[in-house]
């Protein structure tokens, strides 16, 4: 059967030449970079260079400010944890956007119950935080402001630069989370003003097992993940040397292509959007309009009156791979905090599809998918009472409303005796 | 392969992309509409009776895989059924037929049982010759 | 050159089936676990299996009990504050040997930081833990007992059992790090009494960047990297699949091999022992003899009058892969907390050397190793000013006192000025 | 491979490896012993000294690989320098002529420095009549 894969935000395949680098640090130079032999020493060079090649993706200045850890959540845990623990005297308040990963919103939960307090500000219709209300979360006791360069869910872009102009005038530390960015727009820690920056290999062709953080010098950051001192002291526990070494790879790889691969998926974007528009009735896009404000890998649609993990299961049965942020979906039973944050109505978050391209994904993968994703829509349609009532007039579209019939919320609430949410 | 991995068994997936009975009755006897809060999932059953037994059962769910699976199962099994019988039908029917759900979409089979469950009552509300057949409903929908 | 390796303790080789093992997951089975497509599925079905070899290796009942972690520091970071913060309420007490690794030394430091207290149960001069001791540390107020199975420096045995049944007396849970042992000696958890097992492939010949957290269902533990919910909600992240999948052949072959490997390694251990003993003069076996109360990879040395560095760096030009606890090895510079604990003279920690072996070392190595070891301490000791002192009876040696001179330490305080340690 | 990949670099390595005027002097002029409390590291160095000027040295080194480069690289710069020369001596000189050694192993360049010195002090202990051209002794020892 024909695959689309259209899940590159939860997982891309490795590059050739990334297995290839990988490759002898499996069972030549399997040393552990602790080690003050020369199989140590082999790997400690390997380390070195990957965070150069690591840096030179954000434009840090030295590779001293790298710091591998396991994953974008550790990065993530790290960042949050380890300045706040480090200022622990100074403050105890952060800000956070109200859109974050939840590797930054629970971190942030954790720090709650151990006595921090969190302002989590608020973002438009689109997802782009609201800097007049982040200028006002900040107070004398804010010790770090943690701010997504582009939402996982949606992929709005924030106005990092003016979030890190707003930070330096309140001289607070601002960490950036680049894992829905990096290796796909370009991040320059400088033009940030980002003192922290994460981000993941996995996302652009690299490696699982390998997440990295950027620290500015000046931050200060304490450890997480206590043991003995590799990372300098910042990252106890022995070293992932092959994932690092290709995650190395990957980004060198991704600083040259990343203009191309952006333009690539950037017109497939366009065109995905553009199809399901004109072929499927009642569907609605998050977020951004495709251009300057929206990561160009990212669709994230409502499809009205059906939901979300049967249009997911399938297009998972005609070969394509999808995300969705439906209640049904997640483990929590909740349907995604952004798709809350952004103020989405609970029967289009119910009916949500996220695609996500890739550098290998072509215009037939994209007219396929209109294609096929129209006919799935008919189907689950056919099905829904929903639809059958709205047609009737019982209920109406939020998408496009008639002016007949109530809400899906209130007619859930009907039939089930509760509020919807 | 699509096939060989899948988020539910091969029954559920089976019902799921083939459902039983999808629709809705035209003349039912008795139509049930519930929804989950949490989740969102609506479900609707149309049930034709006569004689006091189910004669015929459609149904339309908005709802995950499992939510269709579990419509389309729960109105394979009511069909042929005495409304004596329906009202003693339990969710667990419907997860034993599909050969199991995962632990977080049992609710999907419960929430079958309450649209026959409903369907049932409606139909009783609207016959209320049948009441005496079907003295239990009452309890059962209380 | 030839080269012998006998840094086991801190990297050993992938298996080629291991490597195989993992390679279609890098490219081909790329997927996320936590994905609803046939993608995600795969893979989840591929960890599945990777936990029941891992519960296989520790004869846990169910893959259920099995978490993925980073690394055997992670793991032991979070069976340490997991179990603290789930445990908050009933009592904040821990419990550890002396002798345990920083990763559990460090964890225990920090959360001593946010008021929690321990007791650090001593060891007799083998590095066996003092049962006695832990019977009287335990209180109603601890929450957990860690004792390590297997020393990772002297490579001392501890009772496990015993503490096993004191722990289960005192109803409070045990963890038990087997980082050192898994995969070279049988591991038990019920025999041990175990409520928590941490142990890591990429020490008996897996990849890696993957540790291991065995849970029995009855022990609370909460999780310490934030996120989402993947492994059951106690580890935030992106799983590492192709290592997990890696580890768990790595686990099912050392099942198979595990006897085998112990009996080869115990040769050459007591060979490797029995050629030093009987070439160098003054030098002495830290921990215990080759036997039952020592894991059979573990050689670890102290020769008087010279310095662990110097005959590290030796053998590395020759061929020889080492470790050592010496404080000029440390980037801490400091001697290892284990020769500490063992009441080792400062001298002799310095003179540290640590051989660890593996199921690829031969007799010939040994021999070999024997062999060039003994030229290297006599050069190391004709550059020595205390080999030089010793022979004109200014210093005495502490293996085998002849009564005549001051001790190292004294001397070192002498022309120091100040105390040796 | 061994070569490729050290701790140290070349230069530290070759010192280590082939350290040069290791041993001790017959009839030295001045012998000095000093001892790195915290790491343990002894170092002794011996002089021969004529008119003025270091002839010859010496050095046994209880410690690790930089700190017998050390002591053999300060013993090789010495040889040939006047004593107030030598008594300007530091460890830079050391450090620079290896090519540098890592942040945290600068201490045994400070070591030889020191060692060097001791040897000075008692050079002028055993022979007063040098004091006069070595004033500076005292005030650097002290
Ligand atoms: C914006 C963002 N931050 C953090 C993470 C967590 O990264 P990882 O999956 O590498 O743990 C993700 C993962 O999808 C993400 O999209
Ligand atoms: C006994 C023991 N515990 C924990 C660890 C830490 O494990 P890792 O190196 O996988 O982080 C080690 C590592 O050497 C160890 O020997």
């Amino acid at each position: 059967m024909r695959q689309v894969f259209l899940d590159h935000q939860s997982a891309t395949p490795l590059l050739p030449a990334v297995f290839e680098a990988m490759r002898p640090y499996f069972t030549e130079a399997f040393g552990n970079p602790s080690s003050l032999h020369h199989h140590g020493l082999r790997v400690r060079d390997a380390l070195k260079q990957a965070r150069q090649q690591m840096a030179a993706l954000i434009r840090a200045d030295s590779e001293e400010e790298i710091f591998f850890t396991s994953d974008g959540t550790e990065s993530a845990n790290l960042a949050i944890k380890g300045v706040a623990y480090a200022n622990e005297r100074k403050g105890k308040h952060l800000v956070i956007s109200a859109t974050e990963h939840p590797s930054v919103m629970n971190s942030v939960e954790f720090l709650e119950k151990q006595g921090w307090t969190c302002t989590r500000v608020g973002v438009d219709s689109e997802g782009i935080i609201r800097l007049d209300e982040l200028q006002a979360a900040i107070t004398p006791q804010t010790v770090l402001v943690a701010i997504h360069h582009v939402n996982h869910d949606i992929g709005a872009i924030q106005p990092i630069r003016e979030v890190g102009r707003i930070c330096a005038e309140k001289a607070v530390p601002l960490y950036v989370d680049c894992e829905a960015s990096a290796g796909w727009l370009p991040v320059d820690v400088k033009e940030f003003g980002a003192a922290l920056v994460s981000f993941s290999p996995h996302r652009f062709y690299g490696p699982k097992g390998v997440g990295v953080l950027y620290r500015n010098k000046k931050a200060r950051l304490v450890s997480i993940i206590h043991g003995g001192v590799q990372e300098g002291g910042r990252r106890a526990g022995t070293e992932n040397v092959p994932a690092i070494v290709g995650g190395g790879v990957a980004a060198a790889v991704a600083v040259t292509e990343l203009d191309s691969r952006a333009k690539h998926v950037a017109e497939l974007q366009a065109r995905l959007w553009e199809g399901l528009r004109s072929k499927i009735r009642f569907i609605k896009l998050n977020g951004p309009e495709p251009g300057p404000k929206r990561v160009p890998t990212n669709i994230n649609i409502s499809t009205e009156f059906i939901e979300g993990e049967g249009q997911l299961l399938m297009l998972d049965h005609q070969g394509f791979a999808v995300a969705s942020g439906s209640s049904c979906v997640s483990k929590s039973l909740k349907i995604s905090h952004v798709l809350g944050a952004i103020g989405l109505d609970h029967a289009l978050a119910q009916g949500n599809i996220i695609m996500t391209l890739g550098k290998d994904n072509t215009v037939e993968d994209v007219d396929y998918t209109v294609e096929t994703f129209a006919r799935i829509v008919t189907k689950l349609r056919g099905m829904s009472p929903m639809w059958d009532e709205f047609e009737r007039g019982v209920i109406d579209s939020v998408i496009a409303p008639t002016g007949r019939g109530k809400s899906f919320s209130q007619h859930a609430a009907d039939v089930s005796g509760k509020p919807a949410h | 392969m699509s096939d060989t991995y899948t988020l539910y068994n091969p029954t559920v997936m089976e019902h799921f992309m083939n459902p039983r009975n999808m629709g809705d009755l035209k003349d039912a006897d008795g139509v049930g509409e519930v929804g989950a809060a949490a989740c969102g999932d609506i479900m609707k059953i149309s049930l034709k009776i006569k004689d006091g037994k189910i004669e015929d059962a459609r149904f339309k769910t908005f709802g995950c895989g499992s939510a269709i699976a579990s419509s389309s199962m729960a109105t394979e099994l009511i069909k042929g059924r005495t409304i004596d019988e329906a009202l003693k039908f339990s969710n667990q029917e419907v997860v034993d037929a599909l050969g199991g759900l995962p632990p977080v979409k049992i609710h999907c089979s419960v929430l079958a049982e309450e649209a026959l469950k409903a369907a049932l009552e409606d139909y009783v509300k609207k016959h209320p010759e049948a009441a005496s057949q079907v003295g239990a409903v009452s309890a059962v929908a209380a």
